[in-house]
Protein backbone atom coordinates (compact mmCIF):
# COMPACT_ATOMS: atom_id res chain seq x y z
CA UNK A 1 0.00 0.00 0.00
CA UNK A 2 1.31 3.36 -0.67
CA UNK A 3 1.25 6.29 2.18
CA UNK A 4 2.47 9.79 1.81
CA UNK A 5 2.61 12.40 3.58
CA UNK A 6 4.18 16.05 3.52
CA UNK A 7 6.05 18.42 6.09
CA UNK A 8 6.80 21.66 6.20
CA UNK A 9 8.06 23.58 8.63
CA UNK A 10 10.01 27.25 9.89
CA UNK A 11 13.33 27.10 8.67
CA UNK A 12 14.70 26.84 12.69
CA UNK A 13 17.65 24.67 13.99
CA UNK A 14 15.37 23.67 16.35
CA UNK A 15 13.21 21.93 13.88
CA UNK A 16 16.22 19.78 12.67
CA UNK A 17 15.48 16.98 15.16
CA UNK A 18 11.92 17.41 14.65
CA UNK A 19 12.19 16.56 11.37
CA UNK A 20 14.18 13.41 11.80
CA UNK A 21 11.91 12.11 14.98
CA UNK A 22 8.80 12.93 11.78
CA UNK A 23 10.15 10.79 9.23
CA UNK A 24 11.52 8.76 11.15
CA UNK A 25 8.71 7.44 12.86
CA UNK A 26 6.59 7.50 9.21
CA UNK A 27 9.15 5.47 7.70
CA UNK A 28 9.12 3.10 10.98
CA UNK A 29 6.18 1.47 9.43
CA UNK A 30 7.68 0.01 6.88
CA UNK A 31 10.20 -1.69 9.58
CA UNK A 32 13.28 -0.95 8.32
CA UNK A 33 16.30 -2.12 10.08
CA UNK A 34 18.41 0.27 12.67
CA UNK A 35 20.95 0.93 10.56
CA UNK A 36 18.66 1.88 7.26
CA UNK A 37 16.94 4.01 10.00
CA UNK A 38 19.74 5.82 11.23
CA UNK A 39 20.65 6.39 7.31
CA UNK A 40 17.49 7.90 6.51
CA UNK A 41 17.60 10.28 9.71
CA UNK A 42 20.84 11.06 8.59
CA UNK A 43 20.25 12.36 5.18
CA UNK A 44 17.54 14.27 6.22
CA UNK A 45 19.09 16.06 8.82
CA UNK A 46 21.65 16.79 6.43
CA UNK A 47 19.34 18.36 3.45
CA UNK A 48 17.18 20.13 6.11
CA UNK A 49 20.49 21.41 7.59
CA UNK A 50 21.44 22.37 4.39
CA UNK A 51 17.99 23.81 3.93
CA UNK A 52 17.85 26.70 6.68
CA UNK A 53 21.82 27.41 6.66
CA UNK A 54 22.49 27.50 2.80
CA UNK A 55 19.03 27.82 1.00
CA UNK A 56 17.19 30.48 3.49
CA UNK A 57 20.73 31.76 5.31
CA UNK A 58 18.78 31.02 8.71
CA UNK A 59 15.99 33.23 8.05
CA UNK A 60 13.37 31.52 9.77
CA UNK A 61 10.84 33.20 8.14
CA UNK A 62 11.82 30.62 5.53
CA UNK A 63 9.66 27.05 5.14
CA UNK A 64 11.86 23.76 4.79
CA UNK A 65 9.39 21.38 2.43
CA UNK A 66 9.42 17.51 2.84
CA UNK A 67 7.82 14.94 1.24
CA UNK A 68 7.75 11.23 2.04
CA UNK A 69 6.28 8.54 -0.26
CA UNK A 70 6.71 4.67 1.16
CA UNK A 71 5.63 1.86 -1.04
CA UNK A 72 6.33 -1.27 -1.22
CA UNK A 73 10.52 -1.42 0.06
CA UNK A 74 11.18 1.57 -1.13
CA UNK A 75 10.99 4.80 0.07
CA UNK A 76 11.53 8.57 -1.67
CA UNK A 77 12.37 11.46 0.04
CA UNK A 78 12.17 15.33 -1.56
CA UNK A 79 13.15 17.85 0.44
CA UNK A 80 12.90 21.52 -0.63
CA UNK A 81 13.76 25.21 0.10
CA UNK A 82 12.98 28.41 -1.85
CA UNK A 83 15.85 30.08 -1.02
CA UNK A 84 19.51 31.22 -2.44
CA UNK A 85 19.48 28.26 -4.39
CA UNK A 86 23.29 27.12 -5.72
CA UNK A 87 25.61 28.46 -8.39
CA UNK A 88 27.60 25.33 -9.14
CA UNK A 89 26.84 21.96 -8.66
CA UNK A 90 29.47 20.45 -9.44
CA UNK A 91 31.61 22.11 -7.02
CA UNK A 92 28.71 21.52 -4.59
CA UNK A 93 28.79 18.01 -4.85
CA UNK A 94 32.38 17.30 -4.66
CA UNK A 95 33.27 16.17 -0.68
CA UNK A 96 34.51 18.84 1.67
CA UNK A 97 33.38 21.43 -0.54
CA UNK A 98 32.13 24.21 1.74
CA UNK A 99 30.67 27.82 0.71
CA UNK A 100 30.32 28.53 4.93
CA UNK A 101 33.82 27.24 6.18
CA UNK A 102 33.23 30.34 8.78
CA UNK A 103 30.33 27.97 9.97
CA UNK A 104 32.83 25.52 10.38
CA UNK A 105 30.70 23.39 8.09
CA UNK A 106 32.42 20.25 6.76
CA UNK A 107 31.43 20.06 3.07
CA UNK A 108 30.01 16.24 3.76
CA UNK A 109 26.25 16.76 3.46
CA UNK A 110 26.02 15.43 -0.31
CA UNK A 111 28.46 13.12 -0.07
CA UNK A 112 26.73 11.39 2.98
CA UNK A 113 23.41 11.44 0.83
CA UNK A 114 25.13 9.96 -1.91
CA UNK A 115 26.57 7.20 0.39
CA UNK A 116 23.29 6.44 2.56
CA UNK A 117 20.92 6.35 -0.03
CA UNK A 118 20.47 4.62 -3.86
CA UNK A 119 19.44 8.05 -5.71
CA UNK A 120 20.06 11.06 -5.59
CA UNK A 121 19.34 14.20 -7.55
CA UNK A 122 19.88 17.39 -6.92
CA UNK A 123 18.10 20.34 -8.69
CA UNK A 124 18.40 23.85 -8.11
CA UNK A 125 18.04 27.42 -9.89
CA UNK A 126 19.69 30.42 -8.19
CA UNK A 127 16.91 32.95 -6.65
CA UNK A 128 14.25 30.30 -6.96
CA UNK A 129 15.51 27.41 -4.83
CA UNK A 130 16.86 24.06 -4.13
CA UNK A 131 15.09 20.39 -4.81
CA UNK A 132 16.61 17.56 -3.15
CA UNK A 133 15.31 13.85 -4.12
CA UNK A 134 16.35 10.92 -2.76
CA UNK A 135 15.40 7.49 -3.09
CA UNK A 136 16.38 4.10 -1.12
CA UNK A 137 15.45 0.89 -1.10
CA UNK A 138 15.24 -1.16 2.26
CA UNK A 139 16.84 -4.57 2.26
CA UNK A 140 14.07 -6.31 4.18
CA UNK A 141 11.70 -7.24 1.45
CA UNK A 142 14.81 -8.72 -0.37
CA UNK A 143 15.83 -10.86 2.45
CA UNK A 144 12.25 -12.29 2.79
CA UNK A 145 12.55 -13.57 -0.81
CA UNK A 146 15.64 -15.34 -0.05
CA UNK B 1 17.75 20.90 24.93
CA UNK B 2 18.47 17.04 22.97
CA UNK B 3 22.41 17.36 23.79
CA UNK B 4 23.87 16.76 27.10
CA UNK B 5 27.59 18.39 27.47
CA UNK B 6 29.42 17.21 30.61
CA UNK B 7 32.90 19.18 30.81
CA UNK B 8 35.46 18.16 33.33
CA UNK B 9 39.09 19.09 33.97
CA UNK B 10 41.93 16.17 34.38
CA UNK B 11 45.30 18.16 35.06
CA UNK B 12 45.84 19.82 31.12
CA UNK B 13 42.99 18.35 29.07
CA UNK B 14 39.42 18.99 28.84
CA UNK B 15 36.80 16.12 28.75
CA UNK B 16 34.15 16.88 27.04
CA UNK B 17 30.99 14.10 27.36
CA UNK B 18 28.85 14.17 24.99
CA UNK B 19 25.07 12.66 25.35
CA UNK B 20 22.25 12.68 22.40
CA UNK B 21 21.80 13.89 19.19
CA UNK B 22 24.75 16.18 17.69
CA UNK B 23 23.64 17.98 14.71
CA UNK B 24 23.68 21.51 13.46
CA UNK B 25 21.42 22.98 16.34
CA UNK B 26 23.52 21.21 19.12
CA UNK B 27 26.79 22.24 17.10
CA UNK B 28 26.39 25.46 18.15
CA UNK B 29 26.00 25.19 21.97
CA UNK B 30 29.15 22.72 21.92
CA UNK B 31 31.31 25.14 20.27
CA UNK B 32 30.71 27.89 22.32
CA UNK B 33 30.67 26.05 25.80
CA UNK B 34 34.37 24.40 24.65
CA UNK B 35 36.22 26.60 23.66
CA UNK B 36 34.99 28.87 26.41
CA UNK B 37 35.94 25.91 29.08
CA UNK B 38 39.52 25.72 27.41
CA UNK B 39 40.28 29.84 27.32
CA UNK B 40 38.98 30.22 31.05
CA UNK B 41 40.86 26.71 32.00
CA UNK B 42 43.86 27.63 29.99
CA UNK B 43 43.54 23.93 28.65
CA UNK B 44 45.36 22.72 24.96
CA UNK B 45 44.09 19.37 24.95
CA UNK B 46 40.66 17.69 24.15
CA UNK B 47 39.52 14.63 25.05
CA UNK B 48 35.87 13.81 23.26
CA UNK B 49 33.90 10.87 24.51
CA UNK B 50 31.46 10.01 22.38
CA UNK B 51 29.85 6.96 24.06
CA UNK B 52 26.27 7.90 25.12
CA UNK B 53 26.06 9.89 21.58
CA UNK B 54 22.76 8.43 19.96
CA UNK B 55 23.24 10.49 16.90
CA UNK B 56 25.44 12.69 14.49
CA UNK B 57 25.51 14.30 11.35
CA UNK B 58 28.10 16.15 9.20
CA UNK B 59 27.54 19.33 11.18
CA UNK B 60 29.18 16.62 14.48
CA UNK B 61 32.18 16.36 11.80
CA UNK B 62 31.92 19.97 11.56
CA UNK B 63 32.86 21.11 14.73
CA UNK B 64 34.89 17.99 16.26
CA UNK B 65 37.15 19.38 13.00
CA UNK B 66 36.53 22.78 14.14
CA UNK B 67 37.89 21.70 17.60
CA UNK B 68 40.87 19.85 16.35
CA UNK B 69 41.99 22.72 14.41
CA UNK B 70 41.69 25.39 17.12
CA UNK B 71 43.84 23.02 20.05
CA UNK B 72 46.77 22.85 17.38
CA UNK B 73 46.67 26.46 17.16
CA UNK B 74 47.26 26.07 20.74
CA UNK B 75 49.69 23.31 20.50
CA UNK B 76 47.34 20.89 21.81
CA UNK B 77 45.97 17.63 21.22
CA UNK B 78 42.91 15.79 20.58
CA UNK B 79 41.90 12.56 20.97
CA UNK B 80 38.40 10.83 20.55
CA UNK B 81 36.94 7.99 22.13
CA UNK B 82 33.74 5.21 22.49
CA UNK B 83 32.52 5.90 18.90
CA UNK B 84 30.11 3.85 17.55
CA UNK B 85 30.60 1.80 14.55
CA UNK B 86 27.64 4.34 12.49
CA UNK B 87 29.92 7.62 13.82
CA UNK B 88 32.91 5.95 12.49
CA UNK B 89 31.07 5.38 8.95
CA UNK B 90 31.18 9.28 8.90
CA UNK B 91 34.54 9.82 10.07
CA UNK B 92 35.84 7.32 7.54
CA UNK B 93 33.49 8.77 4.67
CA UNK B 94 35.15 12.31 5.67
CA UNK B 95 39.07 11.05 6.13
CA UNK B 96 38.59 12.40 9.44
CA UNK B 97 40.09 9.27 10.91
CA UNK B 98 43.18 9.97 9.23
CA UNK B 99 43.93 12.95 10.92
CA UNK B 100 42.30 13.08 14.41
CA UNK B 101 43.25 9.81 16.97
CA UNK B 102 40.78 7.79 18.09
CA UNK B 103 41.19 5.39 21.59
CA UNK B 104 38.77 2.20 22.37
CA UNK B 105 37.73 3.99 26.00
CA UNK B 106 38.34 6.74 28.35
CA UNK B 107 41.15 5.83 29.83
CA UNK B 108 43.59 4.79 26.60
CA UNK B 109 42.34 8.12 25.47
CA UNK B 110 43.87 9.63 28.66
CA UNK B 111 46.91 7.56 28.29
CA UNK B 112 47.16 8.92 24.92
CA UNK B 113 47.17 12.64 26.14
CA UNK B 114 49.77 11.64 28.68
CA UNK B 115 47.17 11.77 31.86
CA UNK B 116 47.98 8.65 33.76
CA UNK B 117 44.26 8.09 35.45
CA UNK C 1 10.09 32.84 18.75
CA UNK C 2 7.25 31.45 16.37
CA UNK C 3 7.58 28.05 14.59
CA UNK C 4 5.23 26.54 12.39
CA UNK C 5 4.65 23.36 11.00
CA UNK C 6 2.08 21.99 8.66
CA UNK C 7 1.90 18.18 7.72
CA UNK C 8 -0.69 16.16 5.53
CA UNK C 9 -0.46 12.27 5.32
CA UNK C 10 -2.81 9.63 3.26
CA UNK C 11 -5.75 8.89 5.53
CA UNK C 12 -4.61 5.13 6.71
CA UNK C 13 -5.37 4.56 9.82
CA UNK C 14 -1.68 3.95 10.89
CA UNK C 15 -0.87 7.27 10.25
CA UNK C 16 -2.98 8.12 13.39
CA UNK C 17 -0.35 7.27 15.74
CA UNK C 18 2.51 9.04 13.27
CA UNK C 19 0.76 12.18 13.52
CA UNK C 20 0.77 11.99 17.78
CA UNK C 21 4.36 11.68 17.60
CA UNK C 22 5.01 14.38 14.89
CA UNK C 23 2.65 17.06 16.75
CA UNK C 24 4.06 15.66 20.19
CA UNK C 25 7.84 16.26 19.10
CA UNK C 26 7.08 19.62 17.37
CA UNK C 27 5.18 20.78 20.23
CA UNK C 28 8.39 19.43 23.22
CA UNK C 29 9.93 22.23 22.26
CA UNK C 30 7.62 24.48 24.30
CA UNK C 31 8.45 22.24 27.11
CA UNK C 32 4.93 21.09 27.96
CA UNK C 33 4.50 19.21 31.20
CA UNK C 34 3.33 15.37 30.44
CA UNK C 35 -0.02 15.66 31.20
CA UNK C 36 -0.50 18.88 28.71
CA UNK C 37 1.83 16.74 25.96
CA UNK C 38 -0.89 13.62 26.68
CA UNK C 39 -4.03 15.88 26.24
CA UNK C 40 -2.53 17.61 23.18
CA UNK C 41 -1.59 13.87 21.46
CA UNK C 42 -5.32 12.59 22.19
CA UNK C 43 -7.15 15.68 20.63
CA UNK C 44 -4.87 14.97 17.91
CA UNK C 45 -5.69 11.38 17.59
CA UNK C 46 -9.13 12.42 17.78
CA UNK C 47 -9.21 14.60 15.50
CA UNK C 48 -6.96 12.70 12.62
CA UNK C 49 -9.61 9.32 13.75
CA UNK C 50 -12.73 11.39 12.48
CA UNK C 51 -10.94 12.81 9.29
CA UNK C 52 -10.08 9.34 8.30
CA UNK C 53 -13.14 7.25 9.35
CA UNK C 54 -15.78 10.22 9.17
CA UNK C 55 -14.54 12.38 6.53
CA UNK C 56 -12.98 10.20 3.90
CA UNK C 57 -14.67 7.01 5.25
CA UNK C 58 -11.16 5.22 5.26
CA UNK C 59 -10.96 6.16 1.46
CA UNK C 60 -6.85 6.36 1.56
CA UNK C 61 -6.51 8.76 -1.65
CA UNK C 62 -7.84 11.83 0.81
CA UNK C 63 -5.13 13.68 2.88
CA UNK C 64 -5.49 14.78 6.46
CA UNK C 65 -3.83 17.80 7.18
CA UNK C 66 -2.51 19.25 10.02
CA UNK C 67 -1.12 22.58 10.95
CA UNK C 68 0.89 23.22 14.72
CA UNK C 69 1.47 26.94 15.60
CA UNK C 70 3.74 27.10 18.66
CA UNK C 71 3.71 31.34 20.08
CA UNK C 72 4.89 32.11 23.39
CA UNK C 73 3.24 29.62 25.76
CA UNK C 74 0.18 28.53 22.83
CA UNK C 75 -0.31 25.78 20.78
CA UNK C 76 -2.44 26.48 17.59
CA UNK C 77 -3.43 23.67 16.58
CA UNK C 78 -5.82 22.96 13.02
CA UNK C 79 -6.72 19.96 11.40
CA UNK C 80 -8.48 19.50 8.39
CA UNK C 81 -10.05 17.20 5.89
CA UNK C 82 -11.58 17.70 2.35
CA UNK C 83 -14.05 14.80 2.84
CA UNK C 84 -18.39 15.18 3.71
CA UNK C 85 -18.48 17.14 6.01
CA UNK C 86 -20.79 17.17 8.93
CA UNK C 87 -24.73 17.82 8.54
CA UNK C 88 -25.77 18.59 12.09
CA UNK C 89 -22.73 20.22 13.87
CA UNK C 90 -25.12 20.32 17.02
CA UNK C 91 -26.17 17.34 17.46
CA UNK C 92 -22.14 16.31 16.40
CA UNK C 93 -20.97 17.94 19.06
CA UNK C 94 -23.58 16.23 22.01
CA UNK C 95 -20.98 13.47 24.48
CA UNK C 96 -21.62 10.21 22.97
CA UNK C 97 -22.96 11.10 19.91
CA UNK C 98 -21.97 8.93 16.80
CA UNK C 99 -23.10 8.43 13.28
CA UNK C 100 -21.36 5.30 12.98
CA UNK C 101 -22.47 3.05 16.09
CA UNK C 102 -21.73 0.04 14.33
CA UNK C 103 -17.99 0.97 14.08
CA UNK C 104 -18.47 0.91 17.91
CA UNK C 105 -17.84 4.82 18.11
CA UNK C 106 -17.84 6.47 21.24
CA UNK C 107 -19.11 9.70 19.98
CA UNK C 108 -16.75 11.51 22.37
CA UNK C 109 -13.85 12.95 20.43
CA UNK C 110 -15.62 16.20 20.23
CA UNK C 111 -15.93 16.11 24.12
CA UNK C 112 -12.74 15.17 24.65
CA UNK C 113 -11.56 18.06 22.62
CA UNK C 114 -13.43 20.37 24.88
CA UNK C 115 -12.15 18.74 28.17
CA UNK C 116 -8.46 19.09 27.23
CA UNK C 117 -8.41 22.46 25.03
CA UNK C 118 -8.96 26.14 25.82
CA UNK C 119 -10.63 27.18 22.78
CA UNK C 120 -12.28 24.65 19.88
CA UNK C 121 -13.20 26.21 16.70
CA UNK C 122 -15.68 23.46 14.26
CA UNK C 123 -16.30 24.55 10.45
CA UNK C 124 -17.68 22.23 8.12
CA UNK C 125 -19.53 21.97 4.93
CA UNK C 126 -21.39 18.72 3.54
CA UNK C 127 -19.41 17.71 0.88
CA UNK C 128 -16.88 20.18 1.08
CA UNK C 129 -14.80 19.23 4.59
CA UNK C 130 -14.19 19.81 8.00
CA UNK C 131 -11.62 22.35 10.26
CA UNK C 132 -11.19 21.53 13.53
CA UNK C 133 -8.91 24.93 15.16
CA UNK C 134 -7.91 23.76 18.92
CA UNK C 135 -5.94 26.51 20.75
CA UNK C 136 -4.24 25.31 24.16
CA UNK C 137 -2.21 28.07 27.02
CA UNK C 138 0.71 26.15 28.42
CA UNK C 139 0.87 26.35 31.98
CA UNK C 140 4.71 26.62 31.94
CA UNK C 141 5.26 30.41 31.41
CA UNK C 142 2.04 31.35 34.12
CA UNK C 143 3.51 29.06 36.70
CA UNK C 144 7.31 30.98 36.62
CA UNK C 145 5.13 34.10 36.86
CA UNK C 146 3.75 33.26 40.57
CA UNK D 1 2.34 -2.97 16.07
CA UNK D 2 2.22 -0.50 18.74
CA UNK D 3 -0.27 -2.80 20.85
CA UNK D 4 0.89 -5.88 22.42
CA UNK D 5 -1.73 -7.81 23.07
CA UNK D 6 -1.55 -10.86 25.70
CA UNK D 7 -4.12 -13.09 25.99
CA UNK D 8 -4.68 -15.55 28.77
CA UNK D 9 -7.42 -17.99 30.05
CA UNK D 10 -7.85 -18.30 33.92
CA UNK D 11 -11.35 -20.76 34.73
CA UNK D 12 -14.36 -18.98 32.72
CA UNK D 13 -12.04 -15.17 32.42
CA UNK D 14 -10.41 -14.25 29.56
CA UNK D 15 -7.68 -12.38 30.66
CA UNK D 16 -6.67 -9.39 28.41
CA UNK D 17 -3.28 -7.43 28.40
CA UNK D 18 -2.57 -4.51 26.93
CA UNK D 19 0.87 -2.99 26.43
CA UNK D 20 1.75 -0.14 24.07
CA UNK D 21 -1.14 2.67 22.69
CA UNK D 22 -4.74 1.89 21.88
CA UNK D 23 -6.07 4.09 18.84
CA UNK D 24 -8.68 3.41 16.14
CA UNK D 25 -6.00 1.48 14.36
CA UNK D 26 -5.11 -0.80 16.82
CA UNK D 27 -8.47 -1.21 18.44
CA UNK D 28 -9.76 -3.08 15.35
CA UNK D 29 -7.19 -5.84 16.23
CA UNK D 30 -7.74 -5.62 19.67
CA UNK D 31 -11.96 -6.34 19.00
CA UNK D 32 -11.37 -9.14 16.52
CA UNK D 33 -8.57 -10.97 18.90
CA UNK D 34 -10.64 -10.44 22.01
CA UNK D 35 -14.04 -12.11 20.40
CA UNK D 36 -12.15 -14.76 18.66
CA UNK D 37 -10.67 -16.14 21.49
CA UNK D 38 -13.92 -15.56 23.69
CA UNK D 39 -15.81 -17.74 20.94
CA UNK D 40 -13.23 -20.68 20.82
CA UNK D 41 -12.49 -21.10 24.31
CA UNK D 42 -16.36 -20.60 25.39
CA UNK D 43 -15.63 -18.09 27.97
CA UNK D 44 -18.07 -14.98 29.16
CA UNK D 45 -16.40 -13.15 31.21
CA UNK D 46 -13.24 -10.25 30.50
CA UNK D 47 -10.75 -9.24 33.05
CA UNK D 48 -9.11 -6.06 31.20
CA UNK D 49 -5.64 -4.93 32.43
CA UNK D 50 -4.11 -1.41 31.10
CA UNK D 51 -1.70 -1.49 33.63
CA UNK D 52 0.98 -1.05 30.68
CA UNK D 53 -0.90 1.35 28.05
CA UNK D 54 0.92 4.28 27.66
CA UNK D 55 -1.90 5.79 25.43
CA UNK D 56 -5.70 5.49 24.73
CA UNK D 57 -8.09 7.98 23.16
CA UNK D 58 -11.92 7.89 22.39
CA UNK D 59 -11.41 4.74 20.22
CA UNK D 60 -10.28 2.49 23.14
CA UNK D 61 -13.53 3.52 25.03
CA UNK D 62 -15.30 2.49 22.23
CA UNK D 63 -13.84 -1.01 21.61
CA UNK D 64 -13.78 -1.53 25.56
CA UNK D 65 -17.47 -0.45 25.85
CA UNK D 66 -18.25 -2.75 22.77
CA UNK D 67 -16.91 -5.58 24.70
CA UNK D 68 -18.90 -4.67 27.63
CA UNK D 69 -21.94 -4.97 26.12
CA UNK D 70 -20.79 -8.65 24.20
CA UNK D 71 -20.09 -10.38 27.31
CA UNK D 72 -23.45 -8.58 28.61
CA UNK D 73 -24.98 -10.68 25.25
CA UNK D 74 -23.43 -13.56 26.75
CA UNK D 75 -24.29 -13.37 30.37
CA UNK D 76 -20.85 -12.71 31.44
CA UNK D 77 -19.13 -9.76 33.22
CA UNK D 78 -15.66 -7.49 32.45
CA UNK D 79 -13.73 -5.97 34.77
CA UNK D 80 -11.15 -3.40 33.98
CA UNK D 81 -7.72 -2.97 36.37
CA UNK D 82 -4.69 -1.02 36.41
CA UNK D 83 -6.05 2.22 35.09
CA UNK D 84 -3.91 5.52 35.22
CA UNK D 85 -5.18 8.65 35.71
CA UNK D 86 -4.66 9.98 32.13
CA UNK D 87 -7.16 7.05 30.76
CA UNK D 88 -9.30 7.40 34.40
CA UNK D 89 -10.22 11.00 33.11
CA UNK D 90 -11.66 9.70 29.54
CA UNK D 91 -13.53 6.80 31.72
CA UNK D 92 -15.03 9.75 33.79
CA UNK D 93 -15.93 12.57 31.03
CA UNK D 94 -17.83 9.24 29.04
CA UNK D 95 -19.75 8.04 31.99
CA UNK D 96 -18.09 4.67 31.38
CA UNK D 97 -16.61 4.12 35.18
CA UNK D 98 -20.77 4.10 35.83
CA UNK D 99 -21.20 0.91 33.87
CA UNK D 100 -17.73 -0.70 33.77
CA UNK D 101 -16.18 -1.95 36.92
CA UNK D 102 -12.67 -0.76 38.08
CA UNK D 103 -10.25 -2.46 40.13
CA UNK D 104 -6.95 -1.60 41.15
CA UNK D 105 -5.10 -4.51 40.48
CA UNK D 106 -5.65 -8.12 38.73
CA UNK D 107 -6.11 -9.74 41.94
CA UNK D 108 -8.59 -7.78 42.99
CA UNK D 109 -10.16 -8.49 39.54
CA UNK D 110 -9.99 -12.19 39.44
CA UNK D 111 -11.50 -12.23 42.79
CA UNK D 112 -14.80 -9.84 41.55
CA UNK D 113 -15.15 -12.05 38.75
CA UNK D 114 -14.98 -15.02 41.21
CA UNK D 115 -12.02 -16.36 40.42
CA UNK D 116 -9.08 -17.26 43.55
CA UNK D 117 -5.77 -16.67 42.75
N1 LIG E 1 19.71 23.96 0.03
C1 LIG E 1 20.80 24.61 -0.39
N2 LIG E 1 20.71 25.89 -0.82
C2 LIG E 1 21.80 26.57 -1.25
N3 LIG E 1 23.03 26.04 -1.29
C3 LIG E 1 23.20 24.77 -0.89
C4 LIG E 1 22.11 23.99 -0.43
N4 LIG E 1 22.56 22.75 -0.10
C5 LIG E 1 23.87 22.75 -0.34
N5 LIG E 1 24.28 23.96 -0.83
C6 LIG E 1 25.64 24.33 -1.24
O1 LIG E 1 26.38 23.13 -1.42
C7 LIG E 1 27.53 23.14 -0.58
C8 LIG E 1 27.88 21.73 -0.13
O2 LIG E 1 26.85 21.22 0.70
P1 LIG E 1 27.18 20.06 1.74
O3 LIG E 1 27.90 18.96 1.00
O4 LIG E 1 25.94 19.68 2.42
O5 LIG E 1 28.23 20.72 2.75
P2 LIG E 1 28.05 21.82 3.91
O6 LIG E 1 26.60 21.94 4.29
O7 LIG E 1 28.87 21.28 5.02
O8 LIG E 1 28.58 23.11 3.35
C9 LIG E 1 27.17 24.08 0.56
O9 LIG E 1 28.31 24.61 1.18
C10 LIG E 1 26.36 25.14 -0.18
O10 LIG E 1 27.19 26.05 -0.84
N1 LIG F 1 -14.01 15.12 10.10
C1 LIG F 1 -15.32 14.77 10.11
N2 LIG F 1 -16.01 14.61 8.95
C2 LIG F 1 -17.30 14.24 8.95
N3 LIG F 1 -18.02 14.02 10.08
C3 LIG F 1 -17.40 14.17 11.26
C4 LIG F 1 -16.03 14.54 11.35
N4 LIG F 1 -15.69 14.62 12.66
C5 LIG F 1 -16.80 14.29 13.35
N5 LIG F 1 -17.84 14.03 12.52
C6 LIG F 1 -19.22 13.67 12.93
O1 LIG F 1 -19.39 14.02 14.29
C7 LIG F 1 -19.75 12.88 15.06
C8 LIG F 1 -19.19 12.98 16.46
O2 LIG F 1 -17.78 12.92 16.43
P1 LIG F 1 -16.98 12.43 17.71
O3 LIG F 1 -17.47 13.19 18.89
O4 LIG F 1 -15.53 12.52 17.43
O5 LIG F 1 -17.43 10.91 17.90
P2 LIG F 1 -17.10 9.57 17.08
O6 LIG F 1 -15.88 9.78 16.22
O7 LIG F 1 -16.86 8.56 18.15
O8 LIG F 1 -18.31 9.27 16.24
C9 LIG F 1 -19.25 11.70 14.26
O9 LIG F 1 -19.93 10.50 14.55
C10 LIG F 1 -19.49 12.17 12.82
O10 LIG F 1 -20.82 11.99 12.45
Amino acid sequence: MRNRMELSFSALSQNESFARVAVGSFVAQLDPTMDELTEIKTVVSEAVTNAIIHGYHEDNNGMVELEVELEEETVRLIIRDRGTGIHNLDEARQPLYTSKPELERSGMGFTIMENFMDEVVIESEPMVGTTVTLMKRLSKQRALCN
Amino acid sequence: MSLLIDLEKRDNVLCVRLEGELDHHTAMELRERVDSALKENNLTHILLNLEQLSFMDSSGLGVILGRYKYVQTLGGEMVVCSISPQIKRLFEMSGLFKIIRLASNETDALLELGVAS
